[in-house]
């Protein structure tokens, strides 16, 4: 009888004791199967991506977007959808869009993607004139500030080496007077502060911007009084991507997203199971 | 693809396997792997730094701003750590760093961590327009006060105050739940991006030719 | 109703910073002069984390496995906002550099990528180790430089981990997303870990995946309880009378919006 | 001699400290000018010492090797070395520097797909910590659960379009309880910074009293 009594306790132990191999394995498994076999889950468009949608489509054409880029190579996914898809929206508005690398790794993203997931020149976009990258610095919130008060303080030359005055496009560009919208891209959620402290609150200049998911609902106060509209990781990226017609890869982010966490949701399942067979089995002896 | 971009997701793949391989177990082809990562960002990390010091230091100086031959001067002080005699003097550099760490953090921390959070406490009850907004800003008050009481150090934590402590730590929890969920999300797009690349770029393009 | 002051060598927007900057100094001031002439300070409050660290140096002598240090791969800030964070962490290196010389378990730092921080690091274990009068212990191997980037630190962590053990991985300092993979893989090597950081977004890792936390603040004051200087201690004081002034602040804050003041505006002063 | 060694380094921490102070409390041009300059100056210093940093490395790596000289530790010697020339080689040799295609290629192809996967690495250290920690044994744990799931099924995209309400309760855990608690340690960290920052101006901080 006594063994009987035993085997359940050993189940429990073993439920909430389990190898972290079986579950990092079955994550994977999970995740992998709507990539092999998208399943299309419906998503909805929030409230925020109309916004941040709304305030670029709504710029009379050739106003001038400022794009504040962090880009990171660690973030690529998550941030990928999202800028692409804003990129996408600008040029296709004929708005002029000035590039600004405020990380180390953006520089170098930037010049990836711009060109081969974005290629202006296929909008029609002429370098110079239409739009300009200015390359990297590290504009913290004192950087901003200054770049705000005097653009060519920080970035004599453009990236190319050809100094301001002979680019068209920057000709009477030096501070935020002529910025019409100001799109940040940032990493850590407090960022979102910069913006509204030294452009939002003394200039009243438009600001959208786009984060990771963790730092979203850090943004959500923002909206809509300071910021325009903001975009939180993939899961917003893709909301952009529907809205904008120009599809892209959030969409299978999404549905993997959606298997790979039933995993864990099992697994805390067991860890509970095991905890309270353990803790009533000891109360019934 | 051409055979570069081949090149390329090959090697891709090969180094996605060996850091994932560290969640098997320790092998030598993550080690492998990780020494080959650490070379290969040092000199990342140099690369880019030699560029700012390159244009904010040494193309300003030669130019006339001979002011910033001090901080050049200043970094290469911070090498004489490494001749024991003379380490003393690598201080000098930290010093500057830090007594200007200080006074940034001093200045930033008051307003933008203290003065603005105590504001927006009251602000967020007093102009709240409706009841529910109104409750809200009385739970986040609630929240950020019983909070801070768990951080008395020179009183036990009895009576009162170990009530108010007890409900902090019930916030504090809550926002610890709150910032790990944002991050997992956030990692879980990473690796479901990482997968989708060994699916459909290395498995299907490459190796099985599907365009 | 408007709010107007004008101090011609005050710059707008800056007077509540003053009052409290100066509350502050008066504050610190008196208690670190009380501290000078051996004035007994109050009691503090138990940090159980503390104590862990001397048991866990222990275990790692038992088990020979060595002491892991980290301070975060972005941890030797000393430009930024986050200086004190970086020199609280330094305090905590002191403190488990002496124990590791006095108990004789070997200690492996693992250095943030900033290299201007080395020489404040290595100084901090050298201090650590001559205190306890065994200089001869420290080796300049066991700092390990990994550059920039979590991708390399983590990794570089990881396989330290493997390849010398880890008895004790004690984690104190300014952590990104970086320290889940130390934390969690330290932990599946069988070692102790204790940790904690300021930065509250990153402490639910810590909180998660330690053996024992220093939540939050605690590391400030547990870095003043180690260090076992009452110059130090009478920080933690400091500390409390600045949470007693907010708690007041705020008070004052609610009173004035009730009888119908324009507070917002009151503190933009 | 002790001057120099330990009395002019506090005296440098404090004047920065104070300049940048007065920089932030007053309107005077010449602090702010300074405080421009001093900004300046941190960011060459730091980029001027990161060659130390290296110097670290190839001594750790050295005395691995020295300790255990087997034919594997040797090739995990040769490794970092040999990623470090080729991407430092590299990223010199070609007009653009940095921005060359061949550069390029190295960094997308090795340090970023790697920077991604440790960044989904992330995600499975989180699973398991949540597997072991997330248990309702406490009303603490509960809390955490409660603040940690809720949450996370808010950002899936499945959940809310099956589970409508996750949106509204999942928001407002995060910005009611959630910003009360995260408030009251973030005043708190912020005030115990004011405190070390103060005594670090004083000269008093221990830590930087060795030489």
């Amino acid at each position: 009888m006594s063994g009987n009594k035993k085997e359940p306790r050993i189940i429990w132990e073993k439920l909430g004791d389990l190898d972290y191999r079986w579950l990092y394995g079955l994550s994977i498994i999970l995740m992998v199967i709507p990539i092999i076999q998208p399943i299309g889950l419906p998503t909805q468009v929030g409230e925020a991506t109309k916004g941040f949608y709304n305030a670029i489509v709504n710029l009379p054409p050739g106003s001038v977007v400022c794009v504040l880029f962090s880009g990171s190579a660690g973030y690529a996914d998550e941030q990928e959808a999202g800028f692409v898809a804003t990129w996408k929206v600008l040029f296709e508005h004929n708005l002029k869009v000035i590039f600004v690398s405020t990380a180390v790794d953006s520089e170098i993203i930037l010049n990836n993607e711009l060109g081969k997931m974005v290629n202006p020149e296929s909008y029609g976009k002429k370098y110079g004139i239409d739009y300009v990258r200015l390359g990297y610095a590290p504009l913290d919130e004192v950087g901003q500030a200054s770049f705000a008060q005097n653009i060519r303080g920080i970035f004599a030359k453009d990236v190319y080496g050809t100094p301001l005055d002979e680019i068209p496009l920057m000709k009477d560009i030096n501070n935020y007077q002529k910025i019409d919208l100001l799109y940040f891209q940032y990493l850590s959620c407090t960022d979102i502060e910069w913006v509204i402290r030294q452009w939002v609150v003394p200039y009243g200049t438009k600001a959208i911007v786009s984060c990771t998911t963790a730092c979203g609902p850090m943004a959500a106060p923002y909206y809509p009084k300071q910021i325009q509209g903001f975009i939180a990781g993939s899961g917003q990226g893709t909301e952009l991507e529907i809205l904008s017609k120009n599809p892209g890869r959030g969409a299978v982010l999404s549905d993997s997203k959606n298997f790979g966490i039933l995993g864990l949701l099992l697994f805390i399942v067991f860890g509970n199971i095991s905890y309270f067979g353990k803790k009533f089995g000891k109360r019934g002896e | 693809m051409d055979s570069w971009e081949v090149l390329g997701v090959l090697v891709g793949v090969f180094f996605i396997i060996s850091v994932l391989s560290m969640l098997w177990k320790d092998n030598l082809y993550f080690r492998l792997g990780q020494q080959a990562i650490l070379g290969a960002t040092i000199a990342h990390t140099i690369l880019m730094n030699m560029k700012n010091v390159l244009n904010i230091a040494l193309i300003p100086i030669s130019k006339g701003t001979i002011i910033l031959i001090v901080p050049f001067i200043l970094g290469l002080m911070i090498y004489l750590r490494l001749v024991p005699k003379y380490a003393w003097i690598s201080k000098y550099t930290t010093s500057v760093m830090i007594g200007v760490g200080t006074g940034v953090m001093i200045s930033g921390t008051l307003r933008g961590q203290i003065i603005d959070q105590v504001k927006a406490t009251v602000v967020d009850i007093f102009s709240a327009t409706n009841t529910y907004t109104v409750l809200n800003g009385v739970i986040i008050a609630i929240g950020t006060v019983t909070a801070i009481t768990f951080w008395i150090f020179t009183r036990e934590h009895k009576g009162v105050l170990g009530i108010s402590a007890k409900i902090g730590r019930i916030f504090l929890m809550i926002s610890l739940g709150a910032n790990w969920s944002g991050e997992l999300i956030l990692y879980l797009t990473a690796m479901v991006g990482r997968l989708i690349f060994i699916v459909n770029i290395f498995i299907k393009s490459v190796l099985l030719g599907i365009a | 109703m408007k709010f107007k002051l004008n101090i011609v060598f005050l710059r707008s927007g800056t007077y509540l910073d003053l009052v409290l900057l100066i509350f502050f100094v008066i504050v610190s001031w008196y208690f670190m002069r009380k501290a000078v002439r051996g004035e007994k300070l109050p009691k503090l409050r138990h940090i159980p984390a503390i104590e862990a660290i001397t048991e866990g140096v222990g275990r790692s002598v038992e088990t020979q496995k060595p002491v892991h240090f980290e301070m975060g791969v972005s941890g030797g800030q000393l430009y930024s906002t986050l200086v004190s964070m970086t020199l609280a962490s330094l305090t905590m290196l002191r403190h488990i550099a002496k124990l590791c010389a006095k108990y004789g378990a070997r200690l492996i730092v693992h250095l943030p990528y900033q290299a201007e921080s080395i020489p404040l690091i290595e100084a901090t274990v050298r201090e650590g180790y001559k205190e306890e009068g065994k200089s001869e212990l420290f080796r300049l191997d066991d700092l390990r430089y990994y550059g920039q980037g979590s991708l390399t630190w983590d990794q570089g962590v990881t396989a330290s981990f493997s390849q010398d053990g880890v008895g004790l991985n004690l984690a104190v300092g300014i952590f990104y997303s970086d320290v889940t993979i130390p934390l969690e893989m330290a932990k599946i090597k069988g070692g102790m870990v204790i940790g904690g950081t300021g930065r509250w977004i990153m402490v639910y890792a810590f909180a998660m995946m330690c053996d024992y936390v220093f939540l939050g603040e605690e590391i400030y004051a547990a870095g003043a309880i180690v260090s076992e200087n009452p110059l130090m201690l009478s920080g933690i004081i400091v500390e409390e009378w600045g949470k007693f002034f907010v708690l007041v602040f705020l008070a004052i804050g609610f009173i004035l919006a009730a009888i119908g003041l324009n507070v917002g505006k009151l503190f933009a002063l | 001699m002790s001057f120099f060694r330990y009395q002019l380094p506090t005296i440098i921490v404090t004047t920065c400290g104070i300049i940048m102070l007065l920089a932030f409390f007053t309107p005077f041009d010449i602090f702010t000018t300074i405080k421009a300059n001093l900004t300046q100056w941190m960011v060459v210093i730091a980029s001027t010492s990161i060659w130390l940093g290296f110097l670290y490395m190839c001594n750790a790596q050295y005395h691995m090797l020295k300790r255990n000289p087997t034919r594997s530790q040797k090739i995990l010697f040769v490794t970092p070395f040999a990623f470090f020339l080729l991407f430092f080689i590299v990223g010199i040799s070609f007009p653009k520097d940095t921005n060359s295609p061949q550069y390029l290629w190295l960094f997308n192809n090795i340090y970023s797909q790697v920077s991604m996967t440790i960044t989904g690495v992330m995600f499975f250290t989180l699973s398991s910590a949540a597997y072991r920690t997330f248990r309702a044994s406490s009303i603490d744990s509960l809390a955490l659960i409660l603040g940690g799931l809720i949450y996370t099924l808010r950002l899936i995209p499945m959940f809310p379009y099956f589970i409508p309400w996750l949106v509204p309760v999942g928001e407002w855990l995060l910005l009611v309880p959630n910003v009360g608690g995260g408030r009251g340690a973030v005043i708190a960290a912020a005030l115990a910074a004011m405190a070390v920052g103060l005594r670090t101006l004083w000269g008093r901080e221990v830590v930087l009293k060795e030489g």
